[in-house]
């Protein structure tokens, strides 16, 4: 009887849905209010005023910084509300014999995570620095990097990357995210200019373009290191030892 | 709106049909499922509905994806890079909140030893 | 004229000082004396100093900061405002002589003494309030500052009694707090003003609409039928609050607002204009008044707890008033606004022998008060003339009273109302001598005629109102009585 | 120094998120240090807020386009007059951490201090963000984190009911952040632009359709379940009552407004300004609503026994006193609903204040007796008198008992009614105080006018730390009750604006 209601009520909300998207202009023409109203000048100026050639990337750092800022910001609040709920993953916890999962992990997946965990995580910098200039950025690189802590900790136990990864410089690593885009931030309000302009006129034109490179690689790596951090740490705090 | 314009709309504005139907899908999951990562399932899927109708709003047929590079003419179609943009966004938005869920779902079930809604309301 | 003084703020402002002086060291016994004591006294000279100017048509006024726009606070001293002023702050010096010595070897002393000085505070800023706005911030500040006197025993059964205290005021102020917005709206400011601010032209409906929720907000403190519940419940109070409220702060303030209601809200003229199917509004008021006389006055005479019966005479005693504003003559008003002081004394009198009795014999009922007149002979005479003020014979105070009610009922053509003033007068002689006659004509149970007379502090206030109330019957005229106060507040409402 | 005042804004948002960023870093040795760390970087963002504000007040309202762009190509943040919120925001986040400090570390372990100090921060980054920005896009960003660190905060104490209160609050919370992205998604679709004013013009150009009240309908829906209106409130009353108190005192106190500043963005700051779309349809139904809620809060609050439930409860209510003021609202005659408005938002600054001062007493006295039953509080007044004291003050002005700052905005909510035909609302709010004071009367006797029990004998006054917070609130419940003209002197110009008449605008008679 409750379920019925339920999904008659929502199968009137379908209705009104779909009624309301379906009278929206049609989806994929260049008329659309969403392609001819803002998206010309960033077709026009993206690349030069963003200085990527990714306009995604461009976008996602320069017109809308902000908002980026925010998103990297939303990351570490998820770390920090994991910490708050779980708390920080105890070393002292994790005796060697108690472990993720009581299964012996087979050599094969060893050898080859062994082998290939190198790869990955030079992949995931390789996706970080050439976000601009193809798809790819921070963020992405940042979960390819947490991803591979993951897999690490999934076979070679908890204790060895909770040593490695010494939680002294992860706590500064979980910050590097939003901390970038403040230091960059202040730098542009030092030299006078908004909040994150990346374009600073106080530089010598010459350096101008360079100084802005340096400034959106440095809240590139930011994002990527901040956001593997990250992830690696919500993984580790969720990690519990199965009572005994 | 007559039956043929319905259907054409409905065709052209496939997309977005299908985001809304999915928004209620998991809507659905979210209040009819006990267990609690099921609902939390159900709002994953309304999170990804959302994020598929505002990509698709940014979409234009035949666009390239909006990379300036080699190949690139002057006549090349792009799509809206904002959607895309904003997506982003909303991913990580997503992730973080159920990263959330999910360790309220540890630190749940270590103090009352289930998921269940249901008994957790008895519990209560 | 209008004199801007700061006078008008002043006198409210010294009870809060007290309130807080007493919060601060009332824990000694002689500094909450001597705090209380020295503020009523000052409080009383400074109202006393504006009593010459009032009476020559001075309007003292303090313009306040505006509280919303709109409206300010304003505190104004016109004639009726100094009449209540008045009464309020001498009645004040009183009960709390009598109040020092009641509550000797009570609980919470501290508490009791800086709410009592909060309520008289915000009963004179009742008086002086300059608008429905003031009036209506002091009003409910009233109902608050009350509450921990009515509760003051702790006893669930005084629970029970501030509950239904606050649940009535708290109803009724939010209708008034309700038709203070619609005034607002419909006028535009909340200023009392002569003669009134509301005029017929916004349509008779709403208006009596307004009316009815005024009357029933303010009705509720000034206990008329069937509004009265909280009254007799509150008898739990500590004699000196029983008095306090029921001769002065609370129930006056309800009847006080109601006059400025009629006088200065509506005025004379839109009220007599009023009317919906040939029935006047302020007729309806005045039937509920006279029903309330009579019902009040029956059910006074089934009471067996003296201040219970005295509680049932209040209510009876109140509508007087009410009905005194309603006939909308002059000589109606001045009854009824005369008799609020006269009411106050004579009432405050009972209460306090009530009190006095209770204190030195711990009896409460009337029937257990043989020979009472034996013991405390001085304490009794008081209530004699008390009661002989109530049931309205010369030359006391609550002649005066009716006679004007009286006159004013003839002037606006109501034989009836004279018919049941009559009968009211009989119907308080039938519940009052039987008191009078049971403590002199009766033998005390254990048969003890020696002179017990209570504590000074307790009797030489009995003594002073009972004076008093014969001294306003014989002098009516003389100018710094109540009447040619009272007259001076009629003149502006009429426009004489 | 008008440069300067030009960077306030956003220097708030970013002294707050560095703050908070930097919190684990700075902690690190000593945990304790969190908290000094902590109100200096409230502090310091006080300082920013009162900057922010004055200029607006002496030069109008603040536009920074951030990284230089100009509005429909980047993020605008927009320091207009409802943006004034974050003076509250800053100054009672400063109180509240300074009251934590003690009741904070007797509530949770030592090494998650730093993480609390970490959340409240973020949580008024999140708040102050959403105040002041003026992209829809930025809007809904910065809500997901003020929720997310909502939602946490309750749950970080180890009692066992918490977890279950914060999953409740983040189920309800993350589907009406979905509606609000949903909400965002549609306009984006319809107008082509995130940035709010922008929106606005472009929803004149084109043709109403069915789209564009959906969106709206979205955005009620998703707000008013961030601002627990009935009958969406469902999760608030667990949240707030469980959470630790200065936690509760800012998630009632200012999160569940959040939810009122989005009403308020979206309903005047777009769809009133694009003035294409007739939306008196759905205020009028959330007027309606919130009537109920009034009632339903009250009288809830009537039957609990565990004061900060009564506390939760009794905020359900105020939140129909506030949406009921917005809602006053007509079409065509905006003037019509300035005094409905002007009391709905001076509700929200006192309201604010109110409701913070009566959690942090609660907290006081559950961090003194360990009791949150008010059978087992009974007397406390006479043990803590100040703490009690300032509790009765907060009661009453919670009741709007003149002239405390309740009653203010009982007066405007009543006039603006009256004036706009809603009397019955008027009726229901007046109704709703009786209960509210009924309740609140409660508590007072039982906390003044009983004798205290055998465990609570031993009790004494709350330390310094908690006192100055609760007093310099309960001191301002007054203030602005008899000073009314400080707080009306702010928010005159925020509703006349928000109505879209000039900031000076001076109703009929006065």
């Amino acid at each position: 009887m409750k379920k019925g209601l339920v999904v008659f009520a929502l199968f009137l909300l379908w209705i009104l849905l779909v009624y309301t998207v379906i009278v929206l202009p049609p989806m994929g023409s260049p008329e659309n209010p969403t392609n001819t109203h803002i998206i010309p000048r960033y077709l026009e100026k993206g690349v030069e005023e963003g200085g990527a050639h990714n306009l995604v990337t461009g976008i996602i750092l320069n017109y809308r910084g902000f908002d980026t800022m925010g998103e990297v910001t939303v990351i570490f609040v998820a770390l920090t509300c994991v910490l708050a709920v779980l708390g920080r993953e105890n070393i002292l916890r994790h005796t060697s014999k108690a472990e993720v999962s009581s299964v012996e992990k087979s050599v094969i997946v060893k050898c080859v995570v062994r082998f290939l965990a190198p790869f990955i995580i030079l992949f995931a910098f390789y996706i970080i620095l050439h976000g601009a200039e193809s798809p790819g950025g921070g963020f992405q690189g940042g979960a390819i990097l947490g991803a591979s802590v993951i897999i690490i900790t999934l076979t070679f136990g908890f204790a060895l990357v909770a040593k490695k990864l010494s939680l002294k410089y992860r706590v500064l690593f979980e910050s590097a995210g939003p901390l970038s885009f403040f230091i960059a931030g202040m730098v542009a309000i030092f030299c006078g200019q908004n909040f994150l302009t990346y374009l600073l006129p106080c530089v010598a034109h010459t350096y101008q373009d360079f100084v802005r490179h340096l400034l959106l690689i440095m809240v590139e790596i930011g994002i990527g290191v901040g956001g593997g951090a990250a992830i690696s740490s919500i993984f580790l705090a969720m990690e519990k030892v199965e009572k005994e | 709106m007559s039956v043929s314009e319905l259907f054409y709309k409905l065709n052209v504005n496939f997309n977005y049909v299908v985001a809304m139907t999915l928004f209620i899908i998991g809507l659905y999951t979210l209040i009819s499922k006990p267990n609690l990562i099921k609902k939390f399932m159900g709002l994953n899927i309304m999170e990804t509905s959302i994020f598929l109708f505002i990509v698709s709003s940014g979409a234009i047929a035949g666009g390239k994806a909006p990379i300036f590079g080699e190949g690139v003419g002057p006549e090349t179609v792009f799509v809206n890079p904002i959607p895309q943009a904003l997506i982003l966004t909303g991913i990580v938005v997503a992730m973080s909140t159920t990263a959330l869920a999910l360790s309220l779902m540890i630190k749940l079930y270590e103090q009352c030893g289930t998921l269940n809604a249901d008994k957790l309301k008895e519990l209560k | 004229m209008i004199v801007n003084d700061i006078r008008p703020l002043l006198a409210p402002m010294i009870s809060i000082l007290c309130a807080v002086l007493i919060f601060w060291r009332g824990g000694n016994a002689f500094l909450r004396r001597s705090f209380s004591i020295s503020a009523a006294i000052v409080k009383w000279v400074v109202v006393f100093s504006m009593l010459q100017g009032s009476l020559a048509g001075k309007i003292y006024v303090t313009e306040l900061i505006p509280f919303v726009p709109g409206i300010s606070f304003l505190l104004r001293v016109d004639g009726l405002g100094m009449f209540f002023g008045m009464v309020s702050s001498t009645l004040w010096i009183i009960t709390t002589v009598y109040a020092i010595g009641y509550m000797e070897g009570e609980h919470a002393r501290k508490r009791f003494f800086a709410f009592f000085a909060l309520c008289v505070s915000t009963t004179v800023g009742i008086a002086f309030a300059g608008n429905l706005f003031t009036l209506f911030v002091f009003y409910e500040m009233l109902t608050v500052c009350t509450y921990p006197l009515v509760i003051h025993e702790e006893t669930p059964e005084a629970m029970r009694a501030g509950r239904k205290y606050l649940v009535y005021t708290l109803t009724g102020g939010s209708l008034i707090l309700f038709s203070t917005a619609l005034t607002f709206y419909l006028a535009d400011t909340v200023t009392f003003a002569e003669p009134g601010i509301l005029s017929i032209s916004n349509g008779v409906g709403l208006l009596a609409a307004m009316f009815a929720m005024f009357m029933l907000g303010f009705g509720v403190k000034a206990a008329i039928m069937p509004l009265h519940g909280w009254l007799p419940s509150a008898m739990v109070a500590p004699t000196p609050v029983s008095a306090l409220l029921h001769a002065v702060a609370v129930v006056k303030a309800g009847v006080f607002g109601i006059t400025r209601i009629i006088y200065n809200i509506f005025g004379v003229s839109t009220l007599k204009d009023m009317a919906l199917e040939g029935m006047d509004v302020a007729s309806v008021l005045m039937w509920a008044a006279l029903i309330t006389i009579i019902c009040a006055s029956l059910m006074a005479l089934m009471q067996d707890g003296l201040k219970k019966r005295l509680a049932y005479s209040t209510v009876s005693q109140l509508s007087y008033i009410v009905l005194g504003v309603s006939l909308l003559t002059p000589d109606g008003a001045l009854g009824g606004i005369v008799h609020i002081a006269n009411q106050a004394f004579m009432k405050i009198t009972m209460f306090f022998v009530a009190g006095a009795i209770y204190k030195k014999t711990h009896k409460k009922n009337i029937s257990e008060m043989h020979g009472i007149g034996h013991k405390m002979p001085l304490t009794m005479a008081t209530f004699t003339i008390a009661s002989l003020g109530m049931m309205g014979l010369p030359p006391t105070a609550g002649f005066i009273s009716k006679w004007y009610l009286c006159l004013g009922a003839l002037d606006a053509g109501k034989m009836v109302v004279v018919v049941i003033l009559l009968l009211s007068s009989f119907l308080n002689a039938a519940y009052f001598l039987p008191i009078v006659y049971r403590a002199y004509f009766m033998k005390p149970q254990d048969g003890n005629l020696k002179t017990d007379e209570a504590h000074w502090t307790l009797l030489v206030p009995c003594v002073i109102c009972a004076l008093y109330v014969i001294a306003l019957g014989l002098f009516a005229d003389l100018p710094f009585v109540p009447l040619a106060l009272a007259r001076g507040a009629v003149t502006g409402f009429f426009g004489l | 120094m008008a440069e300067f005042a030009h960077h306030c804004p956003v220097l708030m948002v970013i002294t707050f998120l560095a703050g908070a960023v930097l919190t684990p870093i700075v902690s690190k040795s000593k945990k304790k240090f969190s908290f000094w760390w902590a109100f200096f970087v409230s502090l310091l963002a006080l300082l920013f807020s009162s900057c922010a504000v004055w200029s607006l007040y002496t030069k109008g309202p603040i536009s920074y386009w951030l990284g230089g762009w100009e509005p429909p190509y980047g993020i605008e943040i927009y320091f207009d007059y409802i943006s004034s919120i974050t003076f509250l925001m800053t100054v009672l986040g400063a109180l509240i951490i300074l009251y934590s400090k003690k009741y904070i570390e007797h509530d949770i372990k030592e090494e998650k201090l730093p993480v609390y100090y970490t959340l409240v921060l973020l949580l008024l980054c999140g708040m102050v963000g959403f105040s002041i920005t003026g992209d829809m896009f930025n809007l809904y960003v910065f809500l997901e984190i003020l929720s997310l660190s909502g939602y946490a905060l309750i749950a970080i104490t180890e009692e066992k009911l918490t977890a279950m209160a914060s999953f409740k609050y983040l189920v309800m919370g993350a589907v009406s952040s979905m509606c609000v992205l949903a909400g965002v998604a549609l306009l984006y679709n319809v107008t082509g632009t995130l940035n709010m004013s922008d929106m606005a013009l472009r929803l004149q150009q084109f043709e109403p359709i069915a789209t564009s009240y959906m969106a709206l309908c979205l955005f009620v829906v998703g707000f008013c379940v961030k601002a627990a209106m009935f009958p969406v409130h469902v999760w608030l009353p667990d949240a707030h009552a469980l959470a630790p108190s200065p936690v509760s005192a800012l998630l009632s106190g200012l999160v569940i407004k959040v939810g009122i500043v989005g009403l308020l963005r979206v309903i005047y700051g777009i769809y009133r300004l694009g003035g294409a779309i007739d939306f008196t349809t759905v205020t009028n139904f959330m007027g309606w609503l919130a009537a109920i809620t009034v009632l339903v809060g009250a009288f809830f609050a009537f039957f609990q026994d565990d004061i900060k439930m009564i506390f939760a409860y009794s905020s359900i209510s105020n939140i129909g006193y506030i949406i009921m003021g917005i809602s006053l609202i007509s079409f065509t005659q905006p003037e019509r609903g300035y005094l409905g408005m002007v009391g709905g938002l001076i509700h929200i600054f006192n309201h604010a204040i109110i409701k913070s001062t009566l959690f942090l007493c609660a907290g006081a006295i559950i961090y003194k007796t360990g009791f949150r039953k008010l059978s087992d509080l009974r007397g406390i007044g006479k043990k803590m008198p100040i703490t009690c004291g300032a509790l009765t003050i907060a009661a009453l002005s919670i009741a709007g008992i003149p002239p405390t700052a309740g009653f203010i905005c009982k007066w405007f909510i009543v006039l603006g009614a009256i004036e706009f035909g809603r009397g019955i609302w008027a009726a229901a709010l007046l109704i709703g105080a009786i209960f509210v004071f009924a309740y609140y009367i409660k508590i007072v006797n039982a906390i003044f006018f009983r004798e205290p029990a055998e465990p609570i004998l031993e009790v004494d006054e709350a330390p310094l730390s908690m006192l100055i917070p609760i007093v310099i609130l309960a001191i301002s419940c007054l203030v602005f009750g008899v000073f009314a003209y400080l707080p009306l002197a702010v928010i005159k110009p925020a509703a006349a604006t928000i109505l879209g008449l000039p900031p000076t605008y001076i109703p009929p008679g006065g």
